[in-house]
């Protein structure tokens, strides 16, 4: 049986750090801002559950557990929220989605 | 790194680290209280007074030489005062000889709380506590008289502070009762894992500036209004004194709580329950007040 | 003569405290000087904390089986010393805010040179209206 | 434990508590009278403290009945009395003064917070004195410049914000520096409480960790004593603070310094040890020295009064430094006579300036064109104190010169005696240009001439006038009972 | 197989450093500020069970609630910077 947990939550903890990884260099390379916040959304929103799964899995019933999994209900609740907003303040701060060139001058002045 | 707001960012980052390494040298407390201070308060207060004062700083004039000279002194003294200093960690080190063994010896029989970081705070030395709640008293005070609670206008009910955003209204409302419930477990929870008065106040605090950066300070105003904080304040330290100065009535020592209750024990508990309500109240009135005082104020240029 | 490498972090320590000092020092910007001395502050912290803990010690809740612990006497300190920090930066901003709104401007060099401006340094018409709004 | 063996709690815990009362009532004339009853009990278990000091030599109060090392204890000897009893004395003045004074010069809605903030500026100064922890004294500390900080912002010209702001940076970093030393001691000997540090120090006191902490601390508390080098915040905070707050922060804060300072120095570090391994008495000197010739010689050229006394404080600083850098029970009870005496002074005067600022609204060397005529009794009051601030026999200020100067020859030290001299005689050039303004000159034209200042001015101003001046007379009860304070400190331990 | 997460986490962390100093705009900063705090939840909830501190789990949900109002509260102060003067 433990068998079984030891591989699924180690299988959680490869995706998720795996996710993890991919969502920072996305972040890094992607050129325009919001194309990165696809990138950062991915990481929070889809990583940190997956290594919070795989952390549940080894952990034994107790306090924790259900501490663990309050954490993740509160980032599945704050995460997307956050860049939603970050994405819309960015529109209304006159930054188009993707034209390049209001990314150039854009960028010159804040 | 001449965008102040960028600095106000990395000085958050700068606290959140300093509240991980607190963890990695076993504060729990410390990096409990490191994180919501240093990374929640201390940033919302910058942002609100960068917001006041302007974003961008400009390059100082002046050569950098005296500076630096006055740094590198300081630094030789310090490094010169850190060659005779213990290992990190080193149990043999004296610090851990003298006074330290007492208190976690004898905590569990005398107090009876497993936190004994909350027990030397609250019971052992009471009395810096005191002097703690007081200087936070005295920073609400400052930023009364300083900036006064009615200043900047009235508030202004029902201005959306970011523009139409449904969607996080939403999910903030769905939050808040989550976050003030939160820092009530931290109030009460000070006696067995990390937590107590201090904390819970600035939880419930910047459980409060949420709601008021999302629903614009109008709303949050009638919720709390700006003039009971400065009376809330002085109410909690006045818990705090009274359950001192109880001690005086029957001839015991100042803040000695074993006359709260028969049992000397019981007395305790009761005690250190009661200061940390006393430390909660007056940290969340101070930190509001704080946070109204600067982020109601009007852009004067 | 401890051998030297065991004093590694001490140095860190010290190399953060002297960050924030060269910033309070060299930085002309009000709110920039705030920040360096909290920087600083906090740096005395961790070397407050560094000196309580111990080799395999676990954080001072007591827990059965355990007798190893961090020193809690340090973490008191610090619990206060941080309040005391965050109350001298709420105040020196709540100052910064007054200065730019007495002054127009939070850079050091600016509010000294309007202060020499003023001829007779009383007789400046800089003082503040009566109906500035406290 | 009857009322009589709370008395050094009672005497910092009033304050304390009666600040959060001011706020909670919130309206101004009961907000006055509460820190004034505060003030004088507090005085008065400051009084009975002393008298109880005297003879049993110290009075030690465990709090939350915990023993010394591991609670907090409350150390009152002769010594802390006795400045506990001036800054207790000084506070009752200053508030009994400040009903009109701050009517005038704060707006009505921040009156009961500007009370609280005086109660606990002296509340912290106050418990400085009376704390025998080292951390707690830290605290005490905290408490007593974060709320010095606001008032001083609350003057009414403009540079007072700035100067408070530079107060604030330079406060703080002396604080920290206070916080570093604490931590070197604390990490070499596992202990806070000062008697306990005074035990396990010397076993220690070789090994550079502790002179480091050593020489933290004393930057620290240098900075908070605006010792020469490190002056540099105080003329501007006491000339643009309210002339309430200038005068409480005048007559104790620079003094509580001191006394913290002869604390550490000798209680903590012991005689031997600071005096005589650390160079620190040839420092103390030379800074000393340094401070009386430059500061009094910048008050000369000075034009608003205010920051000339400023000035002044920071020279006769240089002469308690002096007294301690001699490094002998003659020069420390010298050094903690002129504390006494100079509180007494510098009180006095700057109550005077209030009473000037409460008339013409300002305090500049123009505005005392003609005072002596039409302010009598100010004039009369600031004439007696300048000749104690200048030492003439006969007045408080004398007494302890002297018996600086009998320290110097003790040792003798030819050239210290002539710098003390030259000082009395720099003080006598700059009162004399205020005396000279105020008696000769005649005022302009078209200013108004002001009245009297209003009794409720003139009472605590002349009080402490005349204190000067008893002081000066009758000398036994205060010379003896600093050189009794100064050998307890010194045979404390060899 | 902790160890290897944790490792993972701390090398994003890093990549969000080197966004928030070199990001254009300030909303890259705040990007990558928001998600530097949201790793460090993972890395404290992780490495506190890898190496069984105590009482990790709290100062792991008090963080994820202050980077979220710390986000919100620079995105509100932010756009009044933005919006009304550019010096």
């Amino acid at each position: 049986m433990n068998l079984l947990l030891e591989g699924l939550s180690a299988a959680c903890l490869l995706a998720g750090s795996f996710l993890c990884i991919t969502g920072g260099v996305g972040l890094l390379r992607l050129p325009d801002f919001f194309s990165r916040v696809h990138a950062a959304g991915v990481t929070e929103t889809l990583a940190a559950p997956l290594l919070l799964t795989g952390l549940m899995l080894q952990m034994d019933w107790s306090l924790d557990l259900l501490k663990v999994l309050l954490i993740m209900l509160f980032l599945l609740a704050t995460n997307p929220t956050a860049s939603h907003a970050m994405a819309k303040a960015a529109l209304h701060g006159g930054q188009g989605p993707n034209d390049e060139k209001a990314e150039e001058d854009k960028g010159s002045i804040s | 790194m001449r965008d102040l707001f960028a600095v106000a960012m990395m000085f958050g980052i700068y606290s959140l680290l300093t509240a991980a390494l607190f963890m990695d040298l076993d504060a729990a407390d410390v990096a409990f209280t490191e994180a919501a201070v240093g990374a929640g308060v201390t940033t919302i207060l910058l942002l609100s007074s960068l917001r006041l004062t302007g974003r961008w700083e400009r390059r100082p004039k002046h050569s950098p030489l005296l500076p630096l000279l006055v740094v590198g002194v300081t630094g030789a003294a310090l490094v010169y005062g850190t060659l005779d200093m213990p290992h990190l960690g080193d149990p043999q080190a004296p610090v851990h000889q003298h006074v330290a063994p007492h208190y976690i010896e004898n905590a569990p029989q005398e107090m009876g709380i497993p936190n004994i970081v909350t027990a030397v705070l609250a019971s052992y030395r009471g009395f810096d506590t005191l002097g703690e709640t007081l200087v936070i008293f005295t920073a609400g005070l400052s930023v009364f008289l300083l900036l006064g609670s009615r200043a900047g206008g009235r508030p202004r009910p029902g201005k959306t502070a970011i523009g139409e955003q449904p969607v996080l209204r939403l999910v903030v409302k769905v939050l808040i009762p989550f976050i003030l419930l939160f820092a009530l477990y931290v109030q009460l929870h000070g006696e067995y894992g990390a937590g107590g008065g201090f904390q819970a106040g600035v939880i419930f605090a910047t459980g409060m500036v949420l709601y008021d950066l999302v629903f614009g300070e109008g709303d949050a105003r009638l919720v709390v209004p700006a003039r009971w904080l400065p009376r809330l304040a002085a109410f909690g330290i006045l818990v705090y004194g009274s359950v001192g100065l109880y001690a005086l009535l029957h001839g015991r020592p100042f803040l000695d709580y074993t006359v709260l209750a028969e049992d000397p024990m019981v007395g305790r508990h009761l005690g250190i329950l009661l200061v940390e309500l006393g430390i909660g109240i007056c940290v969340f009135a101070v930190v509001l007040s704080i946070f109204y005082a600067l982020s109601g104020r009007r852009r004067q240029p | 003569m401890s051998n030297v490498s065991d004093l590694f972090n001490y140095w860190v320590v010290v190399f953060l405290m002297m960050a924030g000092f060269y910033v309070v020092i060299a930085q002309g910007n009000l709110i920039k000087k705030l920040i360096g001395l909290s920087l600083f502050q906090a740096s005395v912290f961790i070397f407050y904390i560094s000196l309580g803990f111990v080799e395999g010690g676990i954080a001072p809740i007591l827990e059965e089986g355990v007798s190893n612990y961090a020193n809690p006497l340090p973490h008191v300190l610090i619990l206060t010393a941080i309040v005391v920090s965050v109350a001298t930066t709420a105040v020196g901003l709540a100052l910064a805010v007054r200065i730019h709104e007495a002054y127009g401007s939070i850079e050091e060099d600016d509010i000294q040179t309007l202060d020499l401006e003023a001829d007779d340094p009383d007789e400046a018409p800089s003082d503040k209206p009566e109906d500035s709004p406290r | 434990m009857n009322l009589g063996d709370h008395l050094p709690l009672l005497a910092i815990i009033l304050p304390l508590l009666a600040a959060p009362v001011c706020v909670l009532i919130g309206r101004a004339g009961a907000a006055w009278l509460i820190a004034l009853t505060s003030s004088v009990l507090s005085l008065a278990a400051a009084a009975a403290l002393l008298q109880g000091v005297v003879q049993e030599r110290t009075v030690s109060y465990q709090l939350g009945g915990w023993a010394p090392p591991w609670g907090i204890e409350l150390r009152v000897d002769l010594l802390g009395a006795y400045v506990l009893l001036i800054v207790c004395a000084m506070a009752a003045m200053v508030m009994a003064y400040a009903r009109r004074s701050v009517i005038r010069e704060v707006e009505a809605a921040l009156i009961p917070a500007f009370y609280a903030a005086l109660l606990l500026v002296f509340a912290g100064l106050a418990g400085i004195t009376v704390t025998g922890d080292a951390f707690n004294l830290f605290v005490f500390l905290e408490i007593s410049s974060l709320a010095s900080y606001a008032l001083i912002s609350m003057g009414r010209d403009r540079r007072a914000v700035s100067a408070a702001f530079q107060y604030l940076v330079m406060g703080s970093i002396g604080a920290t520096f206070i916080l570093i030393g604490i931590g070197f001691l604390y990490l070499m000997t596992g202990t806070l409480n000062m008697q306990d540090l005074a035990q396990r120090l010397p076993a220690v006191s070789d090994t550079r960790t502790v002179r480091a902490g050593f020489a933290f601390l004393t930057v620290g508390i240098g900075l908070k004593l605006a010792l020469f080098p490190l002056h540099l915040w105080l003329p501007n905070a006491y000339a643009y603070a309210p002339s309430v707050v200038s005068a409480l922060l005048a007559a104790t804060a620079t003094k509580v310094a001191v006394y913290a300072l002869l604390r550490f120095i000798i209680d903590v570090f012991g005689a031997d040890f600071s005096l005589g391994d650390m160079p620190l008495n040839l420092l103390l000197i030379l800074l000393g020295s340094l401070g009386i010739l430059v500061a009094s010689l910048v008050a000369v050229y000075q034009d608003n009064v205010k920051r000339m006394l400023a000035y002044s404080s920071v020279a006769q600083v240089g002469y308690m430094v002096l007294g301690i850098g001699l490094a002998s029970a003659a020069g420390v009870s010298a050094a903690i006579l002129h504390l006494f005496n100079h509180a007494l002074m510098k009180g006095a005067l700057f109550l005077a300036l209030g009473a000037v600022a409460y008339q013409m609204g300002r305090v500049r060397l123009k505005d005392f064109a003609g005072l002596g005529r039409s302010m009598p009794w100010t004039m009369a009051a600031i004439v007696v104190s300048g000749l104690s601030l200048i030492g003439v026999p006969g007045t408080a200020g004398f007494i302890s010169k002297w018996y600086l100067v009998l320290a110097i020859l003790e040792q003798d030290l030819w050239p210290l005696a002539m710098l003390v001299l030259v000082g009395s005689i720099l003080a006598l050039l700059y009162m004399g240009r205020l005396v000279e303004a105020a008696y000769f000159q005649h005022p302009e034209k078209n200013t108004v001439v002001p009245r009297e200042a209003p009794l409720s001015l003139l009472l605590p101003l002349w009080v402490l006038a005349t204190a000067n001046l008893y002081f000066g007379l009758f000398t036994d009860l205060n010379v003896g009972i600093a050189q009794q304070a100064s050998s307890q400190l010194l045979e404390g331990r060899p | 197989m902790l160890n290897a997460a944790v490792l993972a986490i701390m090398v994003t962390m890093a990549l969000a450093l080197v966004r928030a100093f070199m990001g254009p705009t300030a909303y890259d900063r705040l990007l990558a500020a928001n998600l530097f705090g949201t790793k460090t939840v993972l890395l404290i909830a992780l490495a506190g069970h890898a190496l069984d501190w105590s009482g990790f789990l709290d100062v792991a949900l008090l963080y994820a609630m202050v980077n979220f109002v710390g986000t919100i509260a620079v995105m509100r102060f932010f756009e009044y910077g933005a919006g009304e003067e550019e010096e």
